[in-house]
């Protein structure tokens, strides 16, 4: 039996006295015979903590690709940055942790103020005015916008650029079965997007899905969305990386109708993959149609500020088969975490941790261009990550590279036709030129 | 120096630069915290970068001119001394489960163990980049598999996807892999047939799952009217999706019955395992007849909520619905009876595809296997015994004071009714819910399910103690006292005693302030 | 059940075992927190320990039966779950820096970079067993020497030790090596000269110290009272102890002529270093002519101070006093140019002993480390500069307000007088203090130095803000309104928004409770 | 410069103006020139947080003897016992860590509180009446008792067992020079004290310190050591195990005057050392006596239960040369960590606890004893920990244990004659059986 449950024997007992019962299997009477269960579920007894801790232990040691064993240049939708120990701190406080969606306002002004700068800020890296309370991760804040493009334009036709990440244009898919989408994937010309001009085929197209920079790190040509966006009536759909927000220009500018990203480099761990933090913003117009909780600012009756869910005639809780979305549990503590994560940063951080990141993976690139064989996968001007060729497989040149302490990269062979020899690096601000300049040394070898 | 400076009426000239407020908060009273924005100063700084020694090319190299931001991104300028007073405070304006009761209905906000956070925060585990190939990732994947199948085992399912990052997602996984089998027989069906007493993610997720709802009603003793749902039952009905115990916290008794029929007709039994925790080791949804389960491992397994988040809801599913599982699932690949077994990823034949960017929550998974195997078989089934217990307690216990609209035991949670205070001073469960906050529980659900009238949701949860029942069931009847024999605003006007006080929601929706710089 | 169970009359029988109350806390209201005691309730357990597999003999074999325990000891028996609420509502019931100002004066209460505390938390410094030979911690002693030498720098002095365990701590081992080196000169002293400006540790010490105190007073500057030290300095006198700035905030202009008066009668001069945050690489104790430094790292050195310690006090000598200190010292012992450095443990020839069970409170030590690397030669001057700026900021806002005794620029904290706020309504020092915390901030000390009438000692340390600080001043400003504008009560039943309100302690002291099991 | 500093140039600036300065310098105008120090400090720079962190991983990672590391068997004053995850959330809590001695008790309720309830436990613990809220450590709390017996008896000699911790000796010694309290060292016989009969030398015994269990390990007969005080009027001061106390009679029961210990078993790290908790605690009579901080329940103006520090006219701050001890900081998150930790032990697991480290204990001594050319070095009974001779010198067998990833134990050669190759190991319960086993087998090739 657990530690967790306080109840003794003694107040057991009791307890099933106050209600007339005799033992706590007639709690269960409800439960016609034939259903339940005849034996213990297969599963070992309870454990105590210390083993259970030993016993994760082994799990944890039998990952060699971890940050305090191989050195990070893995990118590709997930990043190695840092995360100081005031935000692990800040972002542990119990109160946020073991708190649930702010429903009693009340008592939950900790959460709501803090999602309400957190809306603030992502408002400000996308350059748009609305942001929501968060979403599960990249991926699904990119099938969020699409849903609400094509419900806003009454338009099914959505097209999407092969540059948004693989596993993102995944999961669009397989929620496209449900609701009909039809998905368009426009391939990339060395390394950027090129719409068709007219965009052929299916009816009136309902979004643009484009990512800034997009997954090989390339600078696309946003402009140019807009511009067929304008001429179709097609909402412009950018999933931006956040970090690159503050070197480039916000896709607000460009004139993107939702932004969408993925929040996990502003204080999240890797984690394998998982929890992450979806971002989203929109336009004013589109307010009414945001999936996910949105906070906004009131007073109590004293007066006084005060923050609370808001608009909530959008969820599901209230409009079910209507609702915008079907969130209900979203990210909200890697929100916080996020919220805090920027306050660190500060206007300043966010925009020395751009051009630190900038500034590392170039010298990178550059270096490993440099070297016999290896040779750029795409042209075009990247930030972020960067992809290049290699004399031997991608797969190889990780596996080898491991060896040698390092995490390589991102192989290219499963997401594009005729990309196994290519890999995605990516260089954040916590390598140093040391750790760089081994990196190359130990790609020399590899990849000779 | 006095002299020199400044007259006795010069009051330091500060701050004259904006924003910057820095107030401490007194421990009680009710100062408003500033946002973070308020608290900026320009030119002050928090981070801290390592020192690289990489050299620096300039700004124009890197970034074309057309892509590069003309103006830093405003954030907030603020010291991280003052970051930590802030975001300290707030969290002192938090309810949470570690500081008291919270008996949010249909929420399950049981203790979260702490040892799950050390188990989360282990290197091994939190440093891992998800792209890393299985060969560098044994441990992750091995992790995976073995709550996939416990999992299986507590559900009675067969296989697992853990991809789903919540409830909801784990609906729409559902009905995806409902509308993929369907298909494959090549029989496209229009129709989800969902109880009156579901929560609305389930018709939310009906409709991104491309069906259409069909509403069944609940009978008198707040089960599915089996009249009405034989009547709505037909070839075009893909499933139905029901959560036992329902959210009434009632068992749905007919269940065998309602499976069968549903399968008559080929549609498929979908599980919202919001409840799982009522039946932990004691019904398994695969015994009653279910063909797919989501589970809520920040509800049953308790990961901890987050303030709204993170969660997790991988879909177990029967034999039959294997093949369409989301893919990659982390498999053991290899090893035999001598050597050490091989895991890696396998996308099923007929996969419905990706539902997250890459493994699900996988942090929060772990939480969740930790959580399974610090109770065992053992331990999980007195959960489910207990959390039944408390609520029958406290129903038994309030019976006397609110309406309890059905007349039957309750399973881990229930439902009471408030109107019967509504008289003489129009006190309603919101009223009661506030009120609550004032003497120190965080409120029950209210509201919901929709079909009892001022429902109050109230779900113990095990970890709560006879004692801590004891006190919330003695606040919730001196409320009922106070509605009928104070003066009205003793309710109306809860809460007193928090940090603020009823807040205008109507207000917040009208003149929508949804940042800083949307304030007027 | 509900009929077969119990009548509507019956309550539910809990808890018929005792204790056990586990309330939730409201966010807000006052309602108390019941002892770990009360919340127990017999049979109840939290702890786990690991599975070890090892045979048991009966305890008989173990534990000869005349010293064997008959009852175990009655602890208290909570959840985990209980635990967790009872220690967090506890937390919420404590001011600290982490939620605002705290200008305590002469404790520096200053913000503890939150990285130091993962310094503090590596396991290679944290799971360090203190017994293990030099060979196996060869970090840790670097780590030491290091610390040492950083310290003899700041101070400039030639050697230091590290193993007292706070301020008072270092006071009585300068005191010992006092006595040590005038003993060693054949040279028996029965005199120390105190300020009656000094810390209450400084005269508590120089007892222990096996020495007699001799008070001399402070002249109109708030500074010694040069004829007055002339007067009682003789053969006699072991030494001088003072803090510079002294404890009113006030630099001893005169320093140069103390040390040189002490010397010349053979005593040597005591630096009590709680007051150093103010000359941090401007001036250094040692060029002062002290012989003898002790520095709180708690306070200069941002250690937390963890609700009233740990603390850690390293005592820094000039060279004559080198082979009198406590031992063993980590030293260095080998390696070269080309080899790593090798370190190693040393008894200085004439030491007077041990201090510290071990080698002092080593973990303080490394976050001091932490602290001085992370600031450096530069940021340690911008402590010093800033912590001084606001201090004098703060006086000169309030010169208008409160009295303030001496008119001087202070150095890094200010002692205010809130004697002029006496009338009409009798207002003091500690209703001012205490009305303080309504406003959201931590008192300043109150009644020290005790040579200032109604003194609040304000020190706002460098990590404040300029707002904070306006924050402060207002606040400070209101108060000398409400003293003599508003009714008394505001003032002399302050607190009013604080978890409890004004505490009773005369009656603390006269019906001594200092344990549960004490109470009537 | 550090980062933790808020001001901007221009407030700086701004502040100077309103004082009339026009430099920070001018603020030191009170220092005599010739006294500025006329160069920066010789130390570096000010670092990144990121590269201190790194530069402090270089310290950790020199040690090898750290508990992820080497298995501890050591003891001798300092035990590697289980901290749940539960108490190093609770006592890292940062209202604990960052707040300070409760001088205003009206916002310190939450540390005033927890340490009322230490003192609740300590007097539990030891079986007297009146704890205190914490000294720096095991020896300090000794020194302290010390002081308090020869003032409470007007007499200065003071009898020390040799079983007492031989650093807490020295810190007696130490503190003696001062206080001119006269120590005399009552040698073990075979493990225990033999107190002589009568007390010769010296004057009328002010003190009797003995240890329970004693640094060996052995039970001593505090019944003598009563008798010996009850005919000479001494007090009775003796130096507790706290874990030990979970199975042994109690001090108190035993008719202690004071009772001191080392509370680091409590949740505390080993932490090379420190911070650590001096446990103190006293019969009623000697309670205005008492060094350091007291807790106190009393009522607010409304009546509600409060807490406060009291008896303060004992204290340094308040009486000054004629306090009854120096001490101002003391280890109070210490004291909240050992009463959250003994909360989470409760009453069962505080038994358990102290009796799986006894049968730990026996089970390795039993089986090293079976190894040729081990013996006993004493052959009193002991729990906690335990004394043998080995067939090589015990800082040979340190160092090779500790390439097989044992921390051996604790040498005796330097604390007792003639003890080279007598080595104190003790067995806490986190070791398991397979790890003792593997220790025997590694001993049985190292000592052989
Ligand atoms: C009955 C029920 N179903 C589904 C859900 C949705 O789960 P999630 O919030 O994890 O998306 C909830 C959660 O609130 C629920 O209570
Ligand atoms: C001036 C002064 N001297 C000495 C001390 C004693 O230091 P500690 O509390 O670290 O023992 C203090 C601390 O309060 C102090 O302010």
């Amino acid at each position: 039996m657990g530690t967790y449950i306080p109840h003794t024997e003694t107040e057991i007992a009791e307890m099933l006295a106050f209600l007339g019962l005799s033992s706590l299997d007639e709690l269960f009477a409800a439960v016609p015979a034939a259903l339940r269960l005849q034996r213990d579920l297969e599963l070992a007894e309870g454990a105590e903590e210390p083993d259970v801790l030993a016993l994760f232990d082994e799990y944890a040691s039998a990952n060699r690709a971890r940050g305090d064993r191989l050195l990070c240049f893995a990118g590709g939708g997930s990043y190695d940055h840092e995360i100081p120990a005031v935000t692990r701190a800040l972002a542990g406080r119990s109160e946020f942790v073991t708190s649930y969606t702010p429903y009693q306002p009340e008592v939950a002004q900790g959460v709501l103020q803090a999602i309400f700068e957190f809306q603030t800020l992502v408002a400000r890296l996308s350059g748009l005015p609305v942001a929501n309370a968060s979403l599960y991760d990249g991926a699904s804040a990119t099938v969020e916008a699409v849903n609400l493009a094509a419900a806003a334009t009454a338009s099914q036709d959505i097209w999407v650029s092969e540059g948004i990440h693989p596993h993102w244009r995944q999961v669009l898919a397989t929620c496209a079965a449900g609701t009909g989408h039809r998905l368009r994937t426009v391939t990339l010309t060395d390394g950027v997007t090129v719409w068709p001009d007219p965009l052929d085929g299916g009816g009136r197209p309902g979004a643009l899905v484009v990512g800034y920079p997009n997954y090989l790190g390339c600078l696309e040509d946003l402009g140019a969305a807009r511009a067929v966006c304008d001429q179709t009536g097609a909402l412009l759909i950018v999933a931006a990386d956040p970090v690159c927000a503050g070197i480039l220009r916000s896709p607000g500018e460009w004139g993107a109708d939702v932004v969408v990203g993925e929040g996990q480099p502003f204080g999240t761990s890797l984690g394998f993959g998982g929890p992450y933090l979806g971002l989203f913003s929109c336009t004013s117009a589109l307010v009414r149609r945001l999936p996910g909780r949105l906070v906004g600012e009131t007073v109590d009756v004293d007066g006084r500020r005060a923050y609370v869910s808001t608009l909530r005639a959008r969820e599901q809780d209230i409009r079910r088969e209507k609702a915008t979305s079907n969130v209900c549990t979203n990210q909200t503590l890697m929100a916080v975490t996020a919220a805090i994560q920027l306050g660190w940063l500060g206007t300043s951080g966010l925009a020395e941790l751009g051009w630190r990141c900038a500034q590392a993976t170039r010298y990178l690139r550059d270096a490993l261009l440099r070297l016999p064989g290896v040779t750029p996968y795409v042209d075009a001007p990247v930030v972020r990550e960067f992809s290049v060729r290699t004399p031997v497989p991608a797969e190889v040149v990780i596996d080898r590279m491991a060896d040698e302490g390092f995490l390589a990269g991102v192989g290219l062979g499963t997401a594009f036709a005729d990309a196994d020899d290519a890999l995605l690096v990516a260089v954040t601000e916590r390598r140093t030129r040391l750790e760089i300049d081994a990196y190359v040394a130990a790609f020399a070898k590899v990849a000779a | 120096m006095t002299a020199a400076g400044a007259g006795a009426g010069d009051r330091g000239n500060l701050p004259s630069t904006p924003g910057g407020q820095a107030l401490s908060a007194p421990l009680l009273g009710r100062a408003e915290e500033p946002t973070l924005f308020e608290h900026s100063s320009p030119g002050r700084k928090a981070w801290s970068f390592r020192t690289t020694g990489i050299p620096e090319l300039p700004r124009e190299e890197l970034v074309p001119s057309d892509h590069r931001r003309t103006a830093p991104v405003p954030v907030a300028e603020v010291s991280e001394r003052d970051l930590v007073a802030h975001f300290t405070r707030l969290s002192h304006r938090q309810f949470s489960v570690d500081l008291g009761a919270y008996p949010l209905g249909s929420c399950t906000m049981k203790y979260n163990p702490k040892v799950c956070d050390a188990v989360a925060a282990l290197p091994g585990l939190a440093g891992v980049h998800p792209a890393a190939p299985a060969s560098l990732t044994q441990g992750w994947l091995r992790l995976l598999v073995d709550l996939e199948a416990a999992l299986c085992e507590i559900t009675g399912m067969a296989a697992a996807t853990l991809q789903p990052a919540a409830g909801a997602a784990g609906e729409l996984t559902g009905l995806l892999l409902m509308r993929a089998w369907h298909e494959a027989r090549g029989d496209a069906r229009h129709k989800v047939i969902i109880p009156d007493s579901a929560h609305g993610t389930n018709p939310a997720s009906v409709t991104l799952g491309g069906y259409e709802v069909v509403t069944v009603p609940s009978d008198e003793r707040g089960c599915v009217d089996m009249a009405a749902l034989a009547g709505v039952l037909d070839e075009d009905v893909a499933g139905i999706m029901l959560t036992n115990p329902n959210t009434l916290g009632l068992f749905e008794e007919d269940i065998a019955a309602i499976a069968a029929s549903v399968h008559r007709v080929g549609g498929l039994l979908y599980y919202d395992g919001a409840n799982l925790n009522a039946i932990l080791g004691l019904v398994r949804p695969g015994d009653m007849g279910f063909d797919i389960v989501h589970m809520n491992l920040h509800k049953t397994f308790a990961t901890p909520h987050g303030g709204g988040g993170p969660g997790a809801g991988p879909v177990a599913v029967s034999e039959r619905l294997v093949p369409f599982l989301p893919g990659p699932r982390p498999v053991r690949v290899g090893g035999g009876t001598d050597d050490p077994p091989v895991y890696g990823w396998s996308t099923p034949e007929r996969s419905i595809g990706r539902m997250h960017s890459w493994h699900g929550n996988a942090l929060v998974l772990a939480r969740a296997l930790a959580y399974l195997t610090l109770h065992g078989r053992d331990g999980l089934r007195s959960v489910a015994e207990i959390a039944v217990l408390n609520a029958n307690w406290i129903r038994q216990r309030l019976s006397g004071t609110y309406d309890i609209p059905f007349d039957r035991p309750c399973m881990h949670e229930v439902v009471v009714s408030a109107r019967n205070l509504r008289q003489p001073n129009g006190v309603r469960a919101l009223d009661v819910a506030k009120r609550l906050l004032d003497k120190g529980f965080h409120s029950p659900t209210v509201y919901f399910p929709l079909i009892v009238e001022e429902a109050l949701m109230i779900e113990p949860t095990e970890t709560e103690s006879p004692q801590t029942l004891e006190a919330l069931a003695s606040a919730f009847e001196a409320i009922a006292y106070e509605a009928t024999s104070l003066p009205a605003d003793t309710l109306t006007d809860a809460p007193h005693h928090t940090p603020v006080r009823r807040v205008d929601e109507a207000r917040a929706a009208r003149t929508l302030i949804p940042t800083f710089d949307a304030r007027p």
